[in-house]
């Protein structure tokens, strides 16, 4: 553990601030022939609902210049099959471990919220933005109305501390997060994916079954770092960032725009050594900077 | 990171290339192929078209951008390599019938390879079929009992499965699934698919396919399937 | 003239529907070392305000991962200096030139537009989407109502058709499109810049003196080809789309999606023979299909 | 695109590239250069190092992406360029004095040669700073009646501008501050700016500098200005 990079989400410890984002890593298990998962500041579970969900049907993954879109529509085994199969193996690992929660609407998302009641989590990632199926819930995040009422009642009924993962495709991004804030949340996260669509010319068709996807990596960084910086300048719970984060570089762009910790995502798929590679690289950074911990830099755009 | 030994064009459009690697690498698995930094922000899935200690030979036809970058590389320069992923042909015993489509006769031969090494006297019969130039079949003939090519036609057309031989094809999906229809149901048929890939590793969801028992990973769960559990036969 | 790549846009007759972006095309004089001008659809001019603008100190320019940020701040030599200095060069040019007009606040771009009553523009583009600058009128782009409102008042007093240019950083562009088309818009384009943020970790201080900045270039592509889509299904009135078109294949998906003409932006700096390549493309591609018109697949998907 | 005769490292970091081009090129102008699809997604500017019909030569640092890729190419190899853009350096008819910091170094070659060949009784001085390593000065030394080297100091510091001199400096912007401050109101100074560029040929307005007479482009207007318009002086 890095005295450097040593990071405080509320009174959640991370090691590091540095967390491979939901759905771009599975539960963890692959990559763990690439390095010890316990060197990652915590890890994050693909996005789970009530249900077992097959996800969406046809192409899946589009490469764009410098992005990639995806429809996988939250294929997941449902919660009970998380906590049977996934949760045993998740909670041994040294890292902070986040849960990742969606719906399709209020009921799932409280049912849900409740089964994980059972578990240790340190954190639940609230979905309500994923541009891909009605059970992503960016119905809910998209209006800073609907997003509060849903995070307050997710938060009355949940003993874990609630981070609400934002949407880039809705009204001002900052009014949302201070919804959530006063709704109750302890922390927001952002940005999902943004809504993307891709057509095949050759087949004179639509790419994705599901019309339209989401679009994420290096492309929307600059996007994903303006929404940072104005949702870090709007609320005062602590924020996740991501989108489009390659390298320490753009880590620390994060960091001082704001964001307390740091989600790695689609440059795991170009890079699987990304997260640590981020870590050593922040790690370095403070040395040579002189800085006794990274939190010296936070916020100081 | 794995140095090229060599990349050196087969056939219009087609690249051989072997690099420096030692593994444990299986007929049928694949490797994630990158030579660039983010455009494309991909790696490319490409099988293993042979392989012994020291050397891995890919085959590879160019159809875009990464697979053109691929094209212009030299002996001597790197290549990065991750790998081999996927589950591979199963070990097979009896008798031995490929049948490979264009660049999908590109894992079949170290395959048939693999066979003969484990199977000195079973017999391999091999399709071959091309849209217009062949490539390759020099290469199966010397290891083949028979190899029989078809240039510009249906490859199923030619096709007999004797009893007892176990079919193992891979080419356009609309071939693939032709065979799996042809061979008769006492023969067991594996398939090899594809399917745009990400993480090439089970993590990201994005090469799922349908399958009897429920969605699979063509990157991990496969990319080999019996065909019963991905084509409606 | 091709008979293939033909285009009425309401009954604008454009050669071709390819016309380079404002702002990324000067008044078109730098282009001419590189083509005949008139070989485009059309042109469309920087954006102009009723007074001169000096634009944006410090930093303007920005590259991103496939895509460019820029802080121009519409420097512009006003409508009277362009009515003097340019208008007369430009109308000379034979295809169609689009006008971009920008503006603080009702007044100005009233004025604006009443100025312009005096010169043969055949269309103009009311910009109310520059994330840049006040004056880039985005606070009116982001919102159905004031949208709405700005563009009617516009069109009561223009003797040009308007075509209203939309922001992607607002409201549901479905809905502003709708709401400019009630107010008596004769065409939408979009997209305008992303807002996006960029740090210099080096200096550890934002790299735009104006904090934030817009986004463009083949990055943003997945996200304006599905605002172009959302558009097109929601209006009547001739869409003209843009967003990190880079080339012929671009376009046609553009068109697929529904667009009736295009603007090409950010790539003109990657390849100043763009738009060419893009029309002799588009011009191919009718012929190898055997379309008597590039018509005939827009708005296929 | 033109094709690459030779692109060699002659300091750390520094390269030197000869493409072969034909043209009107004059001493302070630069060309966009490009051996890249998208990513980068611009071009870069760099200045006219030297040339002559047939051969047009480039000095660059390695500093990010663009000009590591530039470094990596081989004779033969083709870059795509463009240009020659700006305004360059006048016609400079008294005496010359030069100042060049680091690879700002570049374009003042090929004025010091041009001067020399349109001046050849003129008298040319030339200061050349470098923060570690020196790089070019050989080449200057045989062709300027002066050199001043200074490695690790502030060139200011050496700078003695002789009455009637023209003062020409392209070098950091901070030193060029300093020139322009340092040299008496009598004589003329000349100072080469940079600028991120998109276009590089003032169609975007993204290289715009204020000077005296108002909002000028670097890439078009400039990238030579007088002291006066830039500096305050
Ligand atoms: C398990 C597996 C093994 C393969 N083995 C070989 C091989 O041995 N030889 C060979 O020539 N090709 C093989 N392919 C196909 C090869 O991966 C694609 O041709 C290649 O990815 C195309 O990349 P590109 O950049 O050249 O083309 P582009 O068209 O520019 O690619 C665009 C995108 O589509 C994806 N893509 C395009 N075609 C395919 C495809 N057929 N399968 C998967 N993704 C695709 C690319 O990965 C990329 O994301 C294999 C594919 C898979 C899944
Ligand atoms: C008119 C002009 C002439 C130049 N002549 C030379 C020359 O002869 N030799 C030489 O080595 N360099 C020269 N430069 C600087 C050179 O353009 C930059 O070093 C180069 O663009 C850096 O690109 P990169 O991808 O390697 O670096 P990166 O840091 O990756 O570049 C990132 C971005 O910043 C821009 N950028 C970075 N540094 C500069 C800079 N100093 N000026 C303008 N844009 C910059 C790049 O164009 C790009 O958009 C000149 C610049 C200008 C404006
Ligand atoms: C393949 C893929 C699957 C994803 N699945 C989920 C998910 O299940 N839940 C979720 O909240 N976000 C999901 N996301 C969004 C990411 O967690 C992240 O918000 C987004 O990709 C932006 O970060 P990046 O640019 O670093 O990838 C997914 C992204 C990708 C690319
Ligand atoms: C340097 C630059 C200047 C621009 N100036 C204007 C402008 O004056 N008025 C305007 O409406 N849009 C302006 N734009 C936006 C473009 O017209 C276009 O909407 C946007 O760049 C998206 O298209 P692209 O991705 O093809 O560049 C500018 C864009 C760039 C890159
Ligand atoms: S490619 Fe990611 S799960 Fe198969
Ligand atoms: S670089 Fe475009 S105006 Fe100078």
């Amino acid at each position: 553990m890095s005295k450097y990079l040593a990071t405080k989400f509320n009174d959640i410890h991370f090691k590091n601030p540095v967390i491979p984002a939901s759905g771009t890593f599975g539960f963890g298990r692959e990559y763990e022939a690439f390095y010890d998962l316990a060197k990652l500041g915590g890890l994050c579970s693909k996005g789970l609902t009530l249900e077992p969900k097959s996800g969406n049907t046809g192409m899946r993954l589009w490469e764009t210049p410098a992005g990639l879109m995806n429809s996988i529509g939250l294929e997941n085994p449902g919660i009970d099959a998380f906590i049977e199969n996934e949760w045993p193996h998740l909670k041994e690992i040294d890292t902070v471990t986040i849960v990742n929660v969606g719906g399709k609407d209020e009921e799932s998302y409280l049912t849900a919220i409740e089964k994980l009641n059972a578990i240790d989590a340190q954190l639940i990632e609230l979905n309500i933005s994923c541009p891909n199926v009605k059970a992503g819930g960016m119905a809910y995040g998209i209006k800073a109305e609907t997003a509060g009422e849903i995070t307050r009642k997710v938060v009355e009924l949940s003993r874990h501390p609630i981070m609400v993962k934002l949407s880039p495709n809705g009204e001002a991004v900052a009014d949302i997060a201070r919804a959530c804030e006063a709704a109750g949340a302890q922390g927001i996260s952002l940005i999902n994916t943004l809504q993307g669509m891709a057509i095949d010319y050759k087949k004179k068709a639509v790419v994705f079954d599901n019309l339209y996807a989401g679009l994420s990596g290096p492309a929307v960084k600059p996007i994903a770092l303006r929404m940072t910086h104005q949702v870090c300048q709007a609320v005062k719970i602590p924020v996740m960032a991501m989108g489009g984060i390659s390298d320490w570089k753009d880590a620390l762009e994060f960091i001082m725009a704001g964001a307390t910790c740091l989600q790695i995502g689609t440059i795991n798929f170009n890079n699987p050594m990304a997260p640590i590679e981020i870590i050593a690289g922040l790690e370095a950074y403070c040395i040579n900077e002189g800085l006794a911990n990274i939190g010296e830099v936070r916020g100081i755009i | 990171m794995a140095v090229i030994l060599s990349n050196t064009l087969v056939a219009p459009g087609i690249f051989k290339m072997t690099v420096a690697f030692t593994g444990d690498v299986k007929p049928g698995q694949f490797f994630m192929l990158r030579a660039w930094d983010k455009d494309p922000l991909l790696s490319r899935p490409i099988s293993v078209h042979n392989y012994e200690p020291g050397q891995l030979t890919f085959l590879y036809q160019v159809v875009g951008k990464g697979t053109e970058i691929l094209s212009r590389l030299q002996a001597d320069d790197e290549v990065t390599i991750q790998g081999p992923y996927g589950n591979g042909f199963p070990e097979i015993t009896g008798d031995l019938c490929v049948v490979g489509g264009g660049i999908g006769t590109a894992p079949l031969y170290y395959l048939v390879r693999h066979y003969q090494e484990q199977n000195p006297t079973g017999n391999c019969r091999v399709y071959l079929g091309f849209r217009d130039i062949a490539y390759g079949a020099d290469a199966f003939a010397a290891l083949a009992d028979e190899v029989v090519l078809d240039i510009g036609g249906i490859i199923t057309h030619k096709l007999t499965v004797l009893p007892g031989e176990t079919v193992v094809t891979c080419g356009p999906e609309i071939m693939m699934a032709a065979v799996a229809s042809a061979v008769p149901a006492e023969n067991t048929v594996y398939v090899s698919l594809e399917a745009h890939m990400a993480c090439g590793i089970g993590a990201c969801l994005g090469c799922t396919c349908e399958t009897r028992s429920g969605n699979k990973k063509v990157c991990k769960d496969g990319p080999v399937f019996v065909r019963e559990e991905v084509f409606n036969v």
